[in-house]
């Protein structure tokens, strides 16, 4: 199994989330994160001088699939999440040895 | 405030004009005065406006301006110094602000001593000279009112850094070394009232007054740890747009109440309240707007503070024209000592105290010997429209004595309590926040 | 307003009327009008009162319920929209709304230009029309917050999506062109005051005018992105439970500042006041309870100012039932408008300025004809109680006259604006947010 | 309230008084009373003021100590008595508590019925007894603002856990079946103010009252969920903060209202407020900064709510040092009973209700015995002062009278209510939140 | 060595923590998410209209553990989060290379 | 390729970005979160009571780089993190098998 986690622009989630479900998976965890890249981040004005805030908001969408699962799920994110503009963000692929699911206690493909 | 007035009124105007407002309020030679109820009403109503201006209006105000780390210990700030002014104003602070002194030449310095915890103070008791047509228990509450925001205001300079003792030491001798006799001086019957000083309700007494001594104690105090790199800007404008409003909303009972009276002089005084704060507002907005090419949120409530803090002892002395070009003048005056000024000599006035109620407390005192208007105060002759030019010097006189003597008693006390309890908190507390450190607190989200 | 009432006064009485108030107000006689001071301390804190309603009051109501990205820009709206018209009202807007042109033809549309910047307003001036026993200078500023709230009341329809110059530009133009005539029409002396048209306070100068503002406006800028399948749910609701509760207290400033005096017009407008805010949101709490399964509080406050709305035309001529009425058919009318009828045709009124003050204002105008009672105002004479059908007739026309004026000028002024500096902000803007991107701030957290 | 005083009076005396009101408020001799303008302005704001104690005030100040998740629930709770209340006063709560029986036995235990609706209550209408120099519909008003918030204050006790139609009928039954009744038999002609009972503005009709309520409810509600275990501090302080100070501002329509009159009564009821308030919040931070080392602002605020409590009954009795010494005892004795006591015998008042509302208004109840001054208030005689021991049995036969009689009601309205529609919600819905569970709503971050 | 990524339920937190504890570990990092999955989330109100809220309140906790630890962590989690209702969360396993502890430099074992 | 993860005290953010920037690490992801170890956590005073809060907050900050830079970052992290204080936090490394840059599909060494 493979832990994939994406990196995307927030108001992206929704498509992703739908796009995902099409797809048969039937969970994902997301988080709040702020994100430091290529992309500019904004300048906060104060006491009229400038102050760059280099972090900008991103989600983070974490999503446990099953190894064959993998490229379709890779393809379905990078398809909804695409914007062409600077900041679209990453998607990141690690090994899964063993998921639980904590309600019964099925473990791997089961678990999912 | 009426006193000026009062005094220059040639003695039988000055009767005539008592003669009024007692027959306005009734027969005068009754054993108990009778009270006009409208003055009345509007005087309570007036000290709840200017307590509201503290709490919640400044503790708002400067705690959405800090980060959020320091939230707590800022709103803690402005409510202790209520409390503890309030009891200190109780015990002696009235007394030897807003009292005779028995002897005259001692007069002109302090006010008197008889008034200790307000013993003397019956039901029927009136403070005559200052307030002939209310109870003195209102006067004594609405100039108690004055007293607390006074020394509150100096927090701004010294936010994210002091400890909440030292800071409860500090509202406590520099209310009754420093703002006291200031406040005699200018407004109890001492020497720059007599000199002819036009404040009306307060832009020495209450804002230069706090803002030279936000510029002595972040002097003092030193920089904040990480300012420059750190992002300091304001953790949650919503509290200080919030802040801001209820200040101005306040503001009508600072300013209009310092009439003392609900009648035309209160009047005239709120709509130059309002007409000056909406134009500073504006003013320091499109400034920041030309420069920063925002116009940031912060800009025009700051604005709006710094118009409120100008038209202070302006207000029941000058026509609108007169407010409008003072509000403009604040707005632009303030923008440039909060934004360049600061920037370019380099001290840490946190939330510019100094650069908005010191600059437009003394650009406000001034531009009142400017546009004074004797027909819309017989109290009053100012210099553009009176031609009396010599009134720019008594001005000049009142913003010097309040910044020179409230700046070296300011420092004295600070390095006194420097000394006992000490200031700053240790950078450990500094860098991870004083509330949970101080107070033991934080706002959970 | 008092207006009316004067109005209908047969001379004698009218004369009797005024004799009392001078008496009770000291020698009329004397070369400067003494004024009332009960009634000028009324005066002075119900402007302050209402200067409290928008700043903070609808600023909150609105800055909770819209997205957390937009909260500072929808807090600047209200407050910007205070100081740009503070300023235009003393330049030339009470003189065109309140003052009387020499003209009388004239005079039934538009007021005179005789108080640019307010020169004449001397320290003792009084408008001896519509308020004999205070100081010009009270009411002019208590007008001018009216003036200010109407305007503000439409930026629930653009909240989100339209830009910060140009809702300035907008502010200043609806001022001049729609609301200023609107007022002199109905309360300034203009032809709908002369025809007999009863708005106490303003259910069509101000809410109707600004509720059909905000419907032409949303009409005009089109409806928010992801509308529809985005969450658009309020991101704080404590920011608008305040924001209510401030409008609510607020508002007897409101409604019972405008009887112009401290006397039992205001004392009953008090009280319906607060009679019909209670009842109407109760009705909305109820109504959605019971088809939404859940009262939220968003119902709660939305019925309350719906109650505060409708109540405002009738709050001096209506009885406490009167009142009780008025106030649930306003909470059940407003929730029909603002969640089926919208949905229905499918306009983007985004925090339902249209569905809460243009309906609840019209609705309230037509009930006040109904439920005006002579016994409660001897100004008025109503249709159920004293048998006065023609007075529905009278408040239709007061009704389609705002409607339909305001809404053609209201598209004109945008059209025109939209030409010039565009209304609309960019999409990556309205999607990434207004506080960063319009004023270069955000609320951390 | 100026009732004990005017009973006591000597009849000549009384009349007096009511000539000198006429006089200034113009001929008595008119077919409609003429109003004192004065009273009549400072009684609209006090009662707007009031209000604003309920809302915003009270349900920030209970809104920031709950759980981020109860927050909007919370304020539902202020709101939603706000509303309710009202309503019902208007139907029958003010005719039974403030009208008189026709019946002179009955007229000791519940007022007249006569007053359904308010029908009798005319423009010129007046509760000469009660309230002279204003109109009727003034005070009713003023009226209906106590009694929304002392049912309001008993949600202090049962936060977290209560649903919310549950809460609506209770407010409403116990509104009706505890506070009128009481209301009545301390200011409405019954027999505690008959037996000369003091309570100026309600330490036991109000505070004691709302208190024991609230004990009695927590008893019968059980405690919350993971109560000792899981944090439950309060989840925002500067909405609490915002509260208290909003509480605050608005008690002096609260105190210095309860003179009817804007006079040296009135005057003295405000200050001896704000002293007694200061003095309760220093004294409670102090017992905490020396017992938990650190001073918390929750200690500041919380001190200062109990000093505003207690000095409440005392208000327009007491001279300023009395009630200093008032507020001390205050904030010392309900940290204790909010800390120790509390956690000793183990209910769950959860933000305490009982512990500053109870405990203040029984303790501010007894030391009105103490202090009260007859040169202060002719219609008091005290026992320390004056040497009028009886007055210390006399408030304490007010006092149990209120527990007695509170106490059972509430057990008894609340098993009804429980048997009815149930008084708790379930674990799950108390474990994940009453926010969305109860009103569909959260506050997004 | 292994990193164990739990999703619970909010309220669980603190049982958890202590029997983890309870086995000697000494740490753990959690984080606030939001969930997706077999759980229905929430309606929200707004005008009488309904908003399903999709994405539910739950906490990631993440910690480092000695491969052998590995089961009786597991174990414990399961045990302590679970309520037998839906969306009581999953775990999931992945492989940890390297630890090292900032203050001291230590690595792997010694640094957990 | 590596995901490197590391807990450490929030003040130290600055610090470490440039450093990491300079290395030529070209972006990253923060996320707040509650850290519970052997540092110490705060007592909350609640009505004279106090109340242990054993979480502290902290930031977690992940980076994926090629494993050739692992331990000059990790190197980099530590250097500048570091006060010798207990609560520095931790470096985690776990293996990072795909990369995918969503704006060009770029993968892998190309997408970081
Ligand atoms: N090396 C990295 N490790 C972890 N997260 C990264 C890394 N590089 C980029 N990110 C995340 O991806 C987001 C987008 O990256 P950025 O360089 O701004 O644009 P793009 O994705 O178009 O290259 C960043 O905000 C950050 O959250
Ligand atoms: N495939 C997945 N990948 C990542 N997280 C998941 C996945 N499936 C579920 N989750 C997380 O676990 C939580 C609980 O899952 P859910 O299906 O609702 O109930 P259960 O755990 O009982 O199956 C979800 O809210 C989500 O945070
Ligand atoms: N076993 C672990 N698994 C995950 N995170 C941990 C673990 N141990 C510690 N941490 C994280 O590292 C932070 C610092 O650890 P701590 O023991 O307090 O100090 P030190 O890093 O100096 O040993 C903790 O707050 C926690 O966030």
């Amino acid at each position: 199994m493979k832990l994939i986690t994406a990196i995307i622009k927030p108001f992206k989630l929704d498509e992703v989330r739908e796009s995902l479900s099409a797809l048969g998976v039937q969970g994902m965890t997301v988080t709040e994160v702020k994100g430091y890249g290529r992309q500019k981040g904004h300048t906060e004005i104060y006491r009229g001088a400038e102050y760059a805030v280099s972090f900008l908001p991103k989600l983070k969408i974490e999503v446990a699939v099953k190894s064959e699962m993998l490229d379709a799920v890779i393809d379905a994110i990078t398809t909804k999440a695409k914007t062409g503009q600077i900041g679209d963000g990453k998607i990141f692929v690690t090994p899964l040895e063993q998921v639980v699911r904590i309600r019964t206690g099925e473990t791997d493909g089961d678990a999912l | 405030m009426m006193k000026i007035e009062t005094l220059k009124k040639a003695g039988i105007a000055g009767l005539a004009g008592l003669a009024t407002l007692a027959a306005s309020a009734g027969t005068a030679l009754a054993a108990a005065p009778k009270f006009d109820t409208g003055d009345t009403a509007w005087m309570i109503t007036s000290s709840a406006l200017v307590l509201m201006m503290t709490i919640p209006g400044l503790a708002l105000f400067y705690g959405g301006m800090v980060r959020k780390k320091n939230v707590l210990a800022t709103l803690a700030q402005s409510f202790g110094a209520t409390c503890i002014i309030t009891v200190l104003w109780m015990i002696i602070g009235y007394s030897i602000a807003f009292t005779t002194n028995p002897n005259a030449g001692t007069n002109a310095w302090i006010g008197g001593f008889g008034y200790l915890f307000l013993a003397p103070m019956g039901l029927d008791a009136v403070n005559s000279g200052l307030a002939p047509t209310i109870p003195e228990s209102v006067y004594m509450f609405f100039q108690m009112t004055f007293a607390i925001i006074t020394p509150a205001l100096i927090a701004g300079s010294l936010a994210d850094r002091m400890k909440f003792s030292a800071f409860m030491w500090f509202m406590s001798l520099w209310l009754l070394f420093v703002y006291c006799p200031i406040a005699h001086w200018v407004w109890g019957g001492g020497w720059l009232g007599a000199m002819g000083a036009l404040d009306y309700a307060g832009g020495t007494v209450v804002h230069l007054n706090a803002g030279t001594a936000a510029l002595v104690t972040c002097l003092v105090l030193g920089k904040r740890i990480g300012l420059g790199h750190e992002n300091m800007s304001p953790h949650n404008l919503v509290l200080s747009v919030i802040g801001a409003s209820l200040l101005w909303v306040g503001w009508f009972g600072f300013n209009a109440g310092s009439a003392v009276h609900a009648d035309h002089n209160a009047g005239m005084a709120a709509a130059a309240t309002q007409i000056a704060t909406a134009a500073a507002a504006l003013a320091w907005m499109f400034a920041e707007w030309i420069v920063a090419k925002k116009p940031s949120v912060l800009a025009m409530i700051s604005g709006a503070v710094a118009g409120l803090v100008a038209i202070t002892p302006a207000s029941g002395y000058v026509d609108p024209v007169g407010a409008l070009i003072i509000g403009i003048a604040a707005g632009v005056a303030c923008y440039i000592s909060s934004v360049w000024v600061k920037k370019a000599i380099g001290y840490d006035d946190s939330l510019d105290a100094w650069g908005v109620h010191g600059v437009g407390g003394a650009l406000g005192a001034m531009m009142t010997g400017m546009f004074a208007k004797n027909a819309i105060n017989s109290g009053a002759k100012g210099w553009l429209i009176d031609g009396n030019g010599h009134q720019m010097l008594i001005q000049f006189y009142d913003v010097a004595a309040v910044f020179v003597y409230c700046g070296i008693m300011t420092f004295i006390i600070l390095k006194v309590i420097d000394m006992i309890v000490g200031l700053r908190v240790s950078p450990e507390v500094e860098v991870e926040g004083l509330d949970i450190n101080l107070h033991g607190e934080t706002v959970h989200d």
